[in-house]
């Protein structure tokens, strides 16, 4: 059941060049937020549709929110001060299942962020592999560090970490057998590559899609996301059936 | 002073408010119903169905514009049955008026659509014969008078329900169809649909929508839509429902004096789920600001210049 | 790396720069020529020609839109004659291409403008036949294609310099303008025009507008303009010069990609005076940024999905 | 010669409930402008029009802008904070004639503010008629006082001043002959019947007309004011042959 509220922001932090973590007391919100659900922001009267944007972290009455500024809606959050109220609407769709004893959560650049919360959630032994462009867009590490039980920090260009992708220490991971699940969330090649690597060995894959919306309550119909289930198509919705979905469901 | 009447007869159908949920933007109402009671509506055009189940158009399917956005859902659904056996009963629990939104490939499927969807009592049909969004059917029968009036002529002699039909702005003349569509027997004509749109990513150079177009809704489009019923309501006697952009009382309350007897929402509920209920006391303020008993007594009462 | 060539051969024509002001929106240069110098301009379609001075209509004739306008000037202007006399010659002191923008109320009037401007020698024709806010001609000539093609025809008869037919958005069928505009020998095309809009004092209960309607532009339109000229790029041959909400540099380049040869900017004048140097320059810009050595080069260059 | 300028907001005070001073650094319009002259003002991006607001006074090199907030555009303006910048196109128009011995001002409203500039350029006896609704809605009072001879107050109800319209004071300064010449600025009706009052008496009356405006420099053609001047009728624009215009030439 989604709520509609008006939260106070706490809190904008400054993580990287373009990258901020805001806090947003929205009670109602925080009390039901599920690692992987997310909230849909009204950013202005200028933009017509709300912006989708993960739930990071939950800790008390408020809500974290990692927001990149890349257009002019998130441009228009990541600008936002303490006292501020946002219009919101969440928390949203069906997130991480985040059962299972040895956990591996794989993010890529701004899909690092909603797996802070799966980590914190989980139970078991939990891993995480981060990638980035470079050092200096790093998000987090320290919050992943304290949630998890080994982090490993890849970059495009070798500049912090293992220089490479995310597949790399997936892989040698995969090898030793140290995962029973994946969670993934990041660009969408990313997202394919880490579900084909995890079913060649066997092990369960959730992937968080990403789609434009416009209701964002499973109404409009525009995030499609089209899955195979039981061998038959079906057209699914990004903000109400996922955004996370089972990899081998997706038809990539 | 009472409460003014805020309920509308609308071709013999009575609407508890002048503000109907907009088809295909509030899906068949389960979810806006999470957020608010149902029965808070006027009435909900639910979306738009075939007879069989259709996927839609692949993703991306909207995009945002200047006070607009751009659709190219497709018209996804589950067939008319399965809205039948699995959410007319759904919405049947609230006290409102359900709207059977309906596309076809052929003026048969039309009439097979008007058949299921009568039977099964939904109050009223609206005839899409303006959806930009699929190739066969929809925009093509809007798009010019005869084959306008041939579907709302077959539509009627199969619904016992009465017959909306809704209007696509894309036309060099909106009357004319109008006019087509009231002598083949509509009851009552819904307008506009989305107009047809398109935006580019300059950086892949592709469209933003991977069907290329897509339909125009939002505020941008509502001077449009405004002169439109405008036109339309001095054209025909048959009720209009008006909409395009509306997403304050205000605007509202514009289409009203244009000459619509009730108003639907889409695109603003994306902004603010809860855009009807706003509106819909915005009107009620408007009323009571104006001194007036009725929103009946606001339709047509644009006062234009004489040129 | 050299500077990108931003000079444009239209219909063999020469524009300097790909960036034309919009007729109706800079008069004849005068006003803005106070504020830049209109050499810097690829060109200016002057305001709106008629072989008689017009009036125009009462006002208000201006009203604000989400992300748009309406306008109902009604082609005010001091005639053929005295533009020739006054203005042109004033024109002519700037290193920029002018374009004449010619109504007639009937054929003949638009054969005489032709004739007369040709003379004058404006450097091309910019046939109007979609302004919707004069009763007589203007947009009854743009919604046929059997009209526009007459009022071509004999235009091109009566002028020595290229002309460019000017088409209405207000039509089912843009491509089929388009194509008997080109069939009947139109060097070129501009589109589009305004789509006819209104708005609702509620107040008053008046029209916003004098004139009860107006011609609606800006932002709001230019998702329907960027796809009206993608349809036409592709249905004619001849070189199209695409307007309709251009406000930045991105909306300029999606024309362009869309397959516009030029871009017209006018209501975006309104907001920023400058807007027309600040697209040129961001298109400069974004050629250097993707390599490209001219313009020409995106005109046209969008990858459409398949469908 | 108009001026693009981006202008410094120094200061904002309220003069009313709904009415600001908003003073506003902006040399290169505060050195030309001229009594009646006009500013047309981008107020914010959601509003794509400019809105003209009338130059008030002149100070160094400030001007200062007189707004009622009525629609979204001037509560926009209404509402903006020293140090903020803003768009500001002019000076603008054709102003007032200020010569004359004994000057009279009309001003209802909201078309207080522009005559006050004239006051204060004008050379002569210089008297004011300033009419408003109600006591708690007059404008610069004191600043009329120090600019003029005399001043008179009417207000609709008779909360200040004399109760009734600026027509009552006028006649009797007419029947006293106390004026060379009319200037009067505020609504349609109170201007044509300040005209026609004057015209009576033979006064010159020059009044400052609205419209609604596109590019606010001569260019669009929308702001239309019919005018009948050696017997012809004729289109003029209030952004650029007025707002001013002589009484007797406009078409009521
Ligand atoms: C379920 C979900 C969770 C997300 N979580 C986060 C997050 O935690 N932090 C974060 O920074 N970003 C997140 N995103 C991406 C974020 O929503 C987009 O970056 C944002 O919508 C872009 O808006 P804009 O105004 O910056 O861009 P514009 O280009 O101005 O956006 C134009 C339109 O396209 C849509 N759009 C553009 N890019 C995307 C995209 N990548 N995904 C979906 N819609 C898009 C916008 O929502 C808007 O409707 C998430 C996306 C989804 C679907
Ligand atoms: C020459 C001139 C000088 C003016 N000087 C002042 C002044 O010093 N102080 C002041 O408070 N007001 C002044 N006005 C009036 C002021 O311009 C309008 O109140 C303002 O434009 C209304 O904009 P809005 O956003 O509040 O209203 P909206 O209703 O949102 O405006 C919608 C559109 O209509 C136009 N509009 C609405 N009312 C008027 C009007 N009365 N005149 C012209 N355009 C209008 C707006 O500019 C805008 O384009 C002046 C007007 C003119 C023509
Ligand atoms: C996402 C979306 C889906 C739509 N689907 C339908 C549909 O299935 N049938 C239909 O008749 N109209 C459909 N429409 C058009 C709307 O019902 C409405 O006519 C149009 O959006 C204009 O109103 P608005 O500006 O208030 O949204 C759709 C509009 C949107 C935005
Ligand atoms: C105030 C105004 C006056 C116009 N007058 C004319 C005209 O005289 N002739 C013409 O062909 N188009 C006229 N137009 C249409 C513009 O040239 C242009 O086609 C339209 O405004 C869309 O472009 P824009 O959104 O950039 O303004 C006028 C537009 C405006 C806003
Ligand atoms: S955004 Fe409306 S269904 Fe997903
Ligand atoms: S506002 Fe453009 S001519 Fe006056």
């Amino acid at each position: 059941m989604p709520e509609l509220c008006l939260g106070r922001v706490a809190d904008n932090k400054k993580l990287t060049e373009t990258v901020r973590a805001l806090t947003v007391e929205a009670e109602a919100i925080a009390r039901r937020a599920a690692p992987g659900q997310f909230v849909h922001i009204r950013c202005g009267a200028e933009n017509l549709l709300r912006r989708p944007i993960s739930i990071c972290d939950v800790s008390g009455g408020a809500v974290t929110l990692v927001v990149e500024a890349r257009g002019a809606g998130t441009d228009w959050l990541a600008r936002r001060e303490p006292e501020d109220v946002l219009d919101i609407l969440g928390p949203l769709g069906n997130g991480f299942d985040t059962g299972g004893r040895r956990i591996l959560l794989v993010g890529g650049g701004i899909g690092v962020p909603p797996l802070l919360y799966a980590a914190k959630k989980a139970a078991g032994v939990k891993r995480a592999i981060l990638g980035f462009q470079t050092e200096h867009r790093i998000l987090l590490e320290e919050e992943f560090k304290n949630a998890c039980d080994e982090v490993f920090i890849t970059t495009d260009d070798g500049s912090a970490g293992e220089q490479g992708h995310v597949t790399a220490p997936l892989k040698r991971l995969l090898d030793r057998g140290a995962a029973d699940a994946v969670l993934a969330c990041g660009p969408r090649p990313m997202l394919r590559a880490v579900y084909e690597l995890a079913s060649q060995y066997g092990v369960p894959c959730q992937v968080s899609m990403e789609e434009r919306m416009g209701c964002g309550i499973g109404a409009c119909l525009v995030c499609a996301c089209q899955t195979r289930e039981n061998g038959q198509l079906h057209m699914r919705h990004v903000c109400k059936d996922g955004p996370v979905f089972r990899g081998e469901a997706v038809v990539w | 002073m009472v409460a003014p009447q805020l309920n509308v007869n609308f071709a013999g159908v009575r609407f508890k408010t002048p503000v109907v949920a907009a088809s295909g933007t509030f899906g068949f109402g389960r979810e806006y119903g999470e957020l608010f009671d149902l029965s808070r509506l006027g009435g909900i055009c639910v979306k738009g169905l075939t007879v069989k189940e259709r996927h839609g158009n692949p993703p991306p399917r909207i995009a945002e514009t200047p006070m607009g956005i751009l659709n190219s859902v497709g018209l996804q659904n589950p067939g008319a049955d399965v809205f039948i056996e699995k959410e007319l009963p759904f919405l049947r629990r609230y006290d409102t008026t359900i709207i059977a939104n309906i596309s076809g490939n052929t003026v048969e499927e039309y009439c097979e659509l008007a058949e299921k969807l009568s039977e099964a009592r939904v109050d009223m049909l609206e005839v899409n014969i303006s959806c930009p969004n699929v190739k066969a059917g929809g925009l093509a029968f809007g798009t010019t008078a005869k084959s306008a009036a041939l579907v709302t002529e077959a539509v009627k002699k199969h619904s016992s329900v009465p017959v909306m039909v809704k209007l696509s702005p894309n036309v060099t003349d909106i009357t004319e169809i109008a006019r087509a569509a009231e002598g083949a027997g509509a009851d009552a004509l819904s307008l506009i649909n989305t107009l047809l749109g398109m935006r580019i990513d300059i950086e892949t150079r592709r469209p933003v929508l991977k069907n290329n177009t897509g339909g125009l809704s939002g505020p941008a489009i509502f001077p449009v839509a405004l002169r439109m019923v405008w036109q339309v309501s001095a054209a025909v006697k048959i009720p209009i429902m008006g909409m395009g952009g509306i997403s304050k009382a205000e605007d509202a309350v514009e289409m009203l004096l244009a000459g619509a007897s009730l108003v639907c929402v889409g695109t603003a509920l994306f902004s603010d789920p809860l855009a009807a209920l706003r509106i819909t006391e915005g009107i009620g303020a408007y009323l009571e600001r104006k001194r007036l008993d009725s929103v009946s007594q606001l339709t047509g009462k644009v006062q234009p210049y004489q040129l």
